[in-house]
């Protein structure tokens, strides 16, 4: 397509100009968390510091990062995949098997994320405990899975559609039953649907606070809970809470930068085609 | 001895009824070619045959066994889709194995069994490609693949060329013409083309609303169409057609026996032009297609369109005055229900 | 075909979220008709209504449920506006294409708590907030972000965290608009302004769609940005529904409201789930 | 093998707790601690669901002077079994009555604080203002306005705004007991629209409008505290804890130029600053007694208070809880603000606070479940009249009638 | 004097010359066809012409107008694309009157041209629908009525008629050709089909790697190719060319002229196969196909394969031995650089 030069780079600039001030606030939380607790609060902000790492030493001190770290990983990975063993064979089930209700089906899973989980939290809190499950990992993976299940079927379900039915038949014809279908072919063929759910998911479910904050205490939090321990009522926590903030996020969102190239093809929630 | 036989077959979808009562006996070895207008039902009875959609009421019996509730993957046919549907994911290899695989048979067999394959089709050198690295013409021959390497009983084609331009459409319906002469398996193969259906054939079977018109080898239908559908249907250009008194001269031709609502029918070479000094009845040049070989020339003879070919170039311009003779030895007569009732003598 | 086989794996997916639903929703159902506050255990006498009436006459009750739509709708709009321009812009290759990608997507991965405190504190804050240095620097007053305009400020927060998600979707979305449509219409004379409104914003609309019932569903329980900047305030200026039952429920410790509430909710939740199946349902198939 | 969760606030006295718990595992071999650090606001909500519904999560809750009665009244609370060596006696006295019941000590406090007025001494000298021991409100006015200059980043009056039950109503409650408020009456009827009242909140939205910081509507301890250590403040009355920040010159900038006052009156001085402690208690359902009992022993003991003083200095240590830290010369050598916290914690009294005759327990708050839904709601009407929003009078009326609501809906009356 | 003129046009995509020097003179109302191999560059050219591509360098003139770089919404060109490109969210209506509504015409005037080309092309009980809802014959014809209705100064096809199947392209074509006719307007038609070529157009260009192989009337190039290339691409089925020497009966009617290296080229009508024991070169069947008029023999003389067409039934058979006559006056020669010497004399 013929197209005009100076436009090109009116275009760039203005790609970058927004990027970066979308960017900036997260930015900002990282040079905020390198500046002691008076350069953060300086007016005007600093940009040009001696950077220290003494903020991420005391977060380390303080609460086993580590700890936190590693439930945090445990839990969204474990909801992430046992969702995607529930929500797969449903989602097949509907996209192959198509009813008149199939749609409504959607639409319900759809709207039981729409209950407020703090009306939920009583209810759900008594279950866990009647359970034993209080504190512990999981519970946490279970209520992740759950919430996240309707979104899983959704996505994949689309990604199912995108499968010509007529390959399904090839299939069918060579012998395969199901299992072997599902095996050889859907999965393979839904990759790329499978891997955006499952990363979307991840993240969802690494950035859950309510639930993690309610159900855990000591053993099973997760790094959204290690945050809510540096908003302190007492003292300046400016550069710490950053750190700590920096120190909960930094995984996920780098995991989601090497992801973006995957996101931007499987988040299609089947209405691009 | 019938091999593969359809008995009395119906099909419903809901409230439509789209397979209305098909019997049919297929031969060992035989090409079946199935040609109808759109929605006659042709992919339907496919897809039933190969059990991919339930059998209404009816029955399939193959090679002496009642298959008509067995699971698709169990009935020993292999398919051939319009669209390929390929595994896009696996390689030409595993593409053509995938059945092997899953019925469990050797390595080695399979290897041998996909490389003769491979090699009858020319494929030899793209086993390790995927479906997308090949084009149209090799995808095609990969989904043959497929189907050969099973040595089913009973190949399904549905409109396996209409997806390949024209002049690659010519070379592989040569190549499966030439493969079934190779392997003698039994195939039905569904089409819209007249030429595949002509030139492939053992017998054509063709369908109006989801009810067969007429079974017969290509030439027969040509020179001995049963109605007046399956004479306009089959032929390219179709078959004039021509109710019995619109042109009279033409129906004095029929020696009486052409009824007062009846039709009378020729085919485009069964018609001469002449200049206008000629012989015949006249009429005027509408248009004139020159396809090298031969020429097709749209006419109009007292109001009714005609279309007359023949194999040589004509000097003759849009719009010209001319007379149109008809040939005696080619007509066909149809009653006023459209059945045949005289065909002309060919030889064949 | 067996029929039982499709139901068979839709079965554990259908049941897990059955309970999920109905387990709560019948215990809250229970909560909502007795008197249950947390800090009077053993007190469940019968309450009938009244937790229900209570909840509804709460002075806060009907501007928090003008705020929810407020927020909801202000988010939505501002994403998918925005949303659309951004992915136009990044659309067609320029020099640091993918690193601008990743910078934009970037606020999605960002836990809602974090987005509270990031902006709170580092944004906004009407002395040495960036924001206000940013007024002072062009000679403003700065603008007290979270006094002044409370609900405004939240729904900024949570829209720089939705604007990512909306943008990936539209970029996806425009790889598919098809080259041949527009080149139609610039042989029709169309202008580029004429081609985005007749041919891109048609074809976006069903991503767009998409983005509106997935942020709808999200947005309806936006409640950490809330709790962490202005809890509500000065007021009820900045109270959406989720807010209110959380004050109910865990400030107040009144299970009882908070459960009317929550069913309040569901309610809602629902009417806005019909109204999306109207807009949205067609595109599923 | 005895695991102990505690949960606590991140408080800086709190999370020099969880680093010298070591020594504590160290003289008890076979206990483990593990600590939940949360912020306030999430800490109440987590441990009173675990309590109410008797989860059992925690073996030691942090909990405040306010739901130290009222749980313990409950029977939520295990009582706390003190031997010589702990000293009970050594405990101050408003402190214990506040965490005890019938007799019985059900939680231990860890540290207390008041409130008191922190001045900047540079800018009074320099307006040439002579700040008395306990000053009144329409003297720290007048002082506010000879400072106030905000082309220059100092502002008058710094003082809470931020709704919360714990944060604006604390300060504006004790505001109210000085001009002769009250919660309730007698009869359990909220008094919120009463003259006192009126008074107090006006003076205080006046106050904070002329010479206080912007945004003040969403100030509470810590914004202050940074606009203090920044130097934007030319005084600030809060929780006497917010001393010890103010003057280490590694928080702040103003460290050597900041006195110290007793928290301003109006008509009475009764109930003029609060009373606050975070204390350790064990929950009932708890089924590690004995080694919670210890540990609860251990923090809140004299030696602990010594250990800070030997690893962290004096000047660290959690005050505000026993009369010998405030005995100690070298506790009084480091801490210039140390006289002035223990006078005002000694003349806070939760059990006489109003001038009025009231009904209820506590200075800046009133011991009952039902206080928390009030001071949250009334507390936003206050945010709301200091951002403008509305006026003084509507958001009092307002803040009464829902006050009625909640009274009624518990059964005080009908 | 030329209506549309491109002069020395190059196109380069970045390093690759895919244009490589097209000049070509249009007159006003004629009927272009551009056909080549896949990937030679007609679409790039078509392309050109409607300004969707920079021109690399060369011009072009439409009515005594510079047009090369004018944006293309100004050029007054229209074009019909390969896969429609109809709006899909709008209504065939509004699909067509799209192009007059941006240029601002009066609504009276809209109705009345939408509803003329409408009423053309049949589509008027169409107009409330959307392109979805309609079938692919339908579609292609609304393609057309949107270029119809600006009534632009050239009509631009690039193979309108390649997404339909094979029945709907026959109609489509001849509907194509009427509307041209009745119309007048000037046209560039991009095609793969032969028929298409030979039917529609007034002259077709033959492209080959970017450049122009031969322009001429259809029967122009049917008869005299100026080379191998066009003589073996234009024709169905192609041209037999037989190396010099590889046949010698048939060199020898070549009349001395044919060089040891040339090459002797003759049209699947210009042989004619005997029984076994009538005259003419020995040779085999290797396949017969039975058009119904006519008859494709498959043959293999001297181990060359040559396709032999002829307008009876033949009564042979797969295997049999034959004998292929050569009609001397049908040869075309070539040298060994593939340009053609000589060509048969041939009523035109
Ligand atoms: N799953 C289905 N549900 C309802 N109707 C169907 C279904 N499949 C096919 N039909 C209908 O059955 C009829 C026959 O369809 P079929 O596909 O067999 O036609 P066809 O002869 O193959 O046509 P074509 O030549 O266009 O492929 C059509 O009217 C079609 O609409
Ligand atoms: N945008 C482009 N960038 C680079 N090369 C291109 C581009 N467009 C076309 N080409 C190349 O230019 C050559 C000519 O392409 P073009 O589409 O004009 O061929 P065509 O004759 O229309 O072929 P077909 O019959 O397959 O449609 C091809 O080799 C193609 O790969
Ligand atoms: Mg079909
Ligand atoms: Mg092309």
């Amino acid at each position: 397509m013929p197209t005009n030069p100076w436009l090109t780079t009116l275009r760039t600039a203005g790609a970058w100009a927004a990027a970066l001030l979308l960017f900036f606030p997260l930015g900002w939380l990282f040079l905020t968390a390198f500046k002691t607790e008076l350069q953060a609060i300086a007016v005007p902000p600093l940009f040009v510091f001696e950077p220290t790492l003494e903020n991420f030493g005391e977060v380390q001190r303080r609460s086993d990062y580590l700890l936190y770290a590693r439930n945090s990983l445990i839990t969204s990975v474990a909801s992430t995949v046992i969702g995607l063993l529930i929500a797969a064979p449903a989602a097949y089930s509907m996209a192959f098997f198509r009813t008149k209700r199939t749609r409504d089906i959607l639409m319900w899973m759809l709207s039981t994320k729409m209950m407020p989980a703090v009306g939920a939290l009583l209810p759900i809190y008594v279950l866990a405990q009647t359970a034993g499950l209080l504190d512990s990992l999981s519970a946490l993976t279970l209520v992740f899975t759950l919430s996240n299940l309707p979104i899983m079927v959704w996505m994949l379900y689309s990604s199912y559609k995108d499968i010509p039915n007529e390959i399904l038949e090839a299939a069918r014809m060579d012998g395969a039953n199901l299992w072997a279908e599902f095996r050889h072919v859907v999965l393979p063929l839904s990759v790329g649907g499978l891997a955006s759910t499952g990363l979307l998911c991840l993240v969802l479910a690494w950035n859950e606070s309510f639930w993690a904050l309610n159900l855990t205490s000591a053993k099973a939090g997760t790094l959204a809970t290690l945050i809510a321990s540096y908003s302190s009522p007492e003292g300046l926590f400016w550069a710490k809470l950053s750190a700590a903030s920096l120190m909960a996020i930094a995984p996920i969102v780098v995991f989601g930068w090497f992801s973006q190239k995957q996101l931007v093809q499987g988040l299609t929630f089947g209405a691009v085609k | 001895m019938a091999y593969l036989q359809l008995k009395n077959i119906h099909k419903r979808f809901d409230d439509v009824h789209v397979i209305r009562g098909v019997d049919l006996d297929i031969r060992q070895g035989e090409f079946i070619v199935f040609v109808g207008p759109s929605g006659c039902g042709k992919s339907t009875l496919l897809r039933l045959i190969a059990g991919l959609e339930h059998i209404t009421s009816g029955g399939l019996v193959l090679d002496g066994r009642d298959i008509t509730h067995m699971p698709s993957g169990q009935r020993d046919l292999a398919m051939v889709f319009q669209s390929y549907a390929l595994y896009p994911h696996m390689s030409v290899y595993d593409n053509m194995s995938f059945a092997l695989r899953l019925a469990k048979v050797p390595k080695d067999e399979i290897r041998r069994k996909v490389e003769h394959a491979a090699d009858q089709l020319r494929l030899t050198p793209y086993l390790r490609r995927t479906p997308r690295e090949l084009s149209g013409g090799q995808r095609q021959r990969v989904a043959i693949g497929r189907a050969i390497v099973r040595a089913p009983k009973v190949f399904l084609f549905d409109e396996p060329l209409s997806n390949l331009d024209a002049a690659l459409r010519g070379n592989t319906r040569v190549e499966i013409h030439k493969l079934h002469v190779a392997l003698g398996a039994t195939s039905i193969y569904v089409t819209h083309d007249q030429v595949e259906a002509m030139t492939l054939a053992d017998r054509v079977v063709v369908f109006k609303d989801g009810l067969i018109e007429q079974v017969g080898t290509p030439l027969e239908l040509y020179d001995r169409p049963a109605n007046r559908f399956v004479a306009q249907f089959i032929g390219m250009p179709s078959m004039n057609l021509v109710a019995a008194g619109a042109i009279p001269a033409f129906s004095a031709r029929s020696g009486g026996r052409l009824a007062a609502d009846g039709l009378l029918g020729v085919r485009p070479e069964g018609l001469r032009v002449h200049a206008a000094d000629g012989a015949g009845e006249p009429g005027r040049v509408d248009l004139i297609e020159a396809l090298g070989a031969d020429t097709l020339i749209h006419l109009a003879v007292g109001g009714v369109p005609l279309i007359a070919r023949q194999n040589e170039r004509t000097p003759l311009r849009v719009g010209d005055a001319v007379r149109v003779e008809l040939d005696p030895t080619q007509l066909h007569l149809f009653d006023a229900q459209g059945q045949a009732i005289a065909h002309p003598e060919t030889v064949s | 075909m067996n029929r039982l086989l499709p139901r068979g794996l839709m079965a554990p997916a259908v049941i897990a979220l059955l309970l999920w639903m109905l387990v709560p929703l019948l215990m809250t159902l229970w909560f909502s008709l007795v008197n249950y506050n947390l800090m009077q255990p053993g007190q469940h006498g019968f309450a009938g209504l009244a937790n229900y009436e209570y909840f509804i006459t709460d002075p806060d009750f009907w501007p928090a449920v003008a705020n929810t739509l407020l927020l909801i709708g202000s988010v939505i709009a501002i994403t998918v506006v925005l949303g659309v321009l951004l992915a136009l812009l990044v659309n067609d290759p320029f020099p640091g294409r993918g690193i601008v990608r990743v910078l934009l997507i970037s606020p999605f991965f960002v836990m809602p708590a974090v987005n509270a405190l990031l902006w709170k504190h580092m944004m906004m804050n009407p002395i040495y907030g960036v924001l206000a240095n940013v007024w002072k620097f062009f000679g403003l007053t700065p603008v007290d972000w979270l006094t002044d305009v409370p609900l405004v400020s939240v729904i900024v927060m949570v829209a720089w965290q939705w604007l990512p998600f909306a943008c990936l979707i539209f970029i996806t979305s425009l790889q598919s608009l098809d080259r041949e449509q527009m080149e139609a219409a610039r042989m029709d004379g169309a202008s580029a302004v004429q081609r985005f409104w007749y041919l891109t914003l048609p074809h976006l609309a069903r991503p767009m769609a998409v983005v509106i019932m997935i942020e709808m569903i999200f947005l309806l329980s936006v409640f950490a940005e809330i709790a962490i900047t202005t809890a509500g305030g000065p007021g009820n200026e900045s109270t959406n529904l989720t807010y209110l039952i959380f004050k109910q429920s865990l400030m107040n410790f009144d299970v009882g409201v908070a459960s009317a509430g929550a069913l309040f909710a569901v309610v809602l939740a629902n009417i806005v789930a019909v109204f999306l199946i109207r807009i949205i349902g067609k595109n599923l198939d | 093998n005895t695991e102990l969760v505690i949960a606590t606030v991140n408080n800086g006295h709190m999370i020099e707790m969880q680093k010298l718990g070591k020594h504590f595992e160290a003289a008890n071999p076979g206990v483990k601690l593990k600590w939940v650090t949360l912020e306030e606001g999430v800490l109440r909500q987590r441990v009173t669901t675990d309590i109410a519904t008797k989860g059992g999560q925690f073996d030691i809750m942090t909990i405040g002077l306010y739901e130290a009665p009222i749980w313990s009244k409950k029977g939520w609370l295990k009582p706390i079994a003190t031997d010589a060596a702990y000293d009970v006696d050594d405990l101050l006295p408003a402190i214990r009555s506040g965490l005890s019941h019938e007799g019985k000590l059900y939680a231990a406090p860890f540290y207390a604080e008041s409130s008191m007025l922190m001045y900047r001494k540079d800018l009074a000298d320099k307006a040439g203002v002579q700040m008395p021991e306990q000053p009144t409100w329409a003297q720290v006015k007048d002082f506010a306005a000879k400072a106030h200059d905000p082309k220059a980043g100092v502002y008058g009056m710094c003082l809470r705004g931020k709704p919360g039950w714990g944060d604006n109503m604390a300060l504006l409650t004790t505001m109210v007991n000085t001009h002769g408020g009250q919660w309730f009456d007698m009869q359990w009827k909220p008094q919120i629209d009463s003259k006192p009242w009126k008074d107090a909140i006006g003076f205080y939205v006046d106050l904070m409008k002329q010479y206080g910081p912007p945004g003040a509507s969403a100030n509470s301890f810590n914004e202050n505290l940074a606009l203090f250590n920044e130097g934007k403040c030319a005084m600030w009355v809060d929780a006497t804890i917010a001393a010890s920040f103010i003057s280490d010159p590694k928080q702040s900038k103003v460290a050597d130029k900041v006195a110290f006052a007793q928290a301003p009156v109006a008509t009475t001085p009764k109930g003029a600053n609060w009373l606050w402690s975070w204390n350790l208690a064990i929950p009932a359902s708890s089924t590690k007694d004995a080694a919670a009992q210890a540990f609860i022993k251990w923090a809140t003991s004299r030696d602990y208070i010594n250990l800070v003083a030997k690893e962290q200095g004096w000047a660290m240590v959690p005050t505000g809880t026993r009369k010998s830290t405030y005995a100690n010369p070298e506790f009084q050598k480091v801490a210039k603000f140390a006289a002035a916290e223990k006078k005002a914690i000694d003349s806070a009294n939760p059990n006489d606070s109003t001038l009025p005759k009231s009904p209820y327990v506590g200075v800046q708050y009133a011991a009952i479940p039902e206080f928390q839904a009030i001071g949250i709601a009334v507390g936003q009407q206050m945010s709301a009249a200091l951002s403008g929003k509305v006026t003084v009078e509507q958001a009092l009326k307002t803040a009464q009638t829902m006050a009625e609501r909640e009274m009624k809906k518990a059964g005080y009356y009908k």
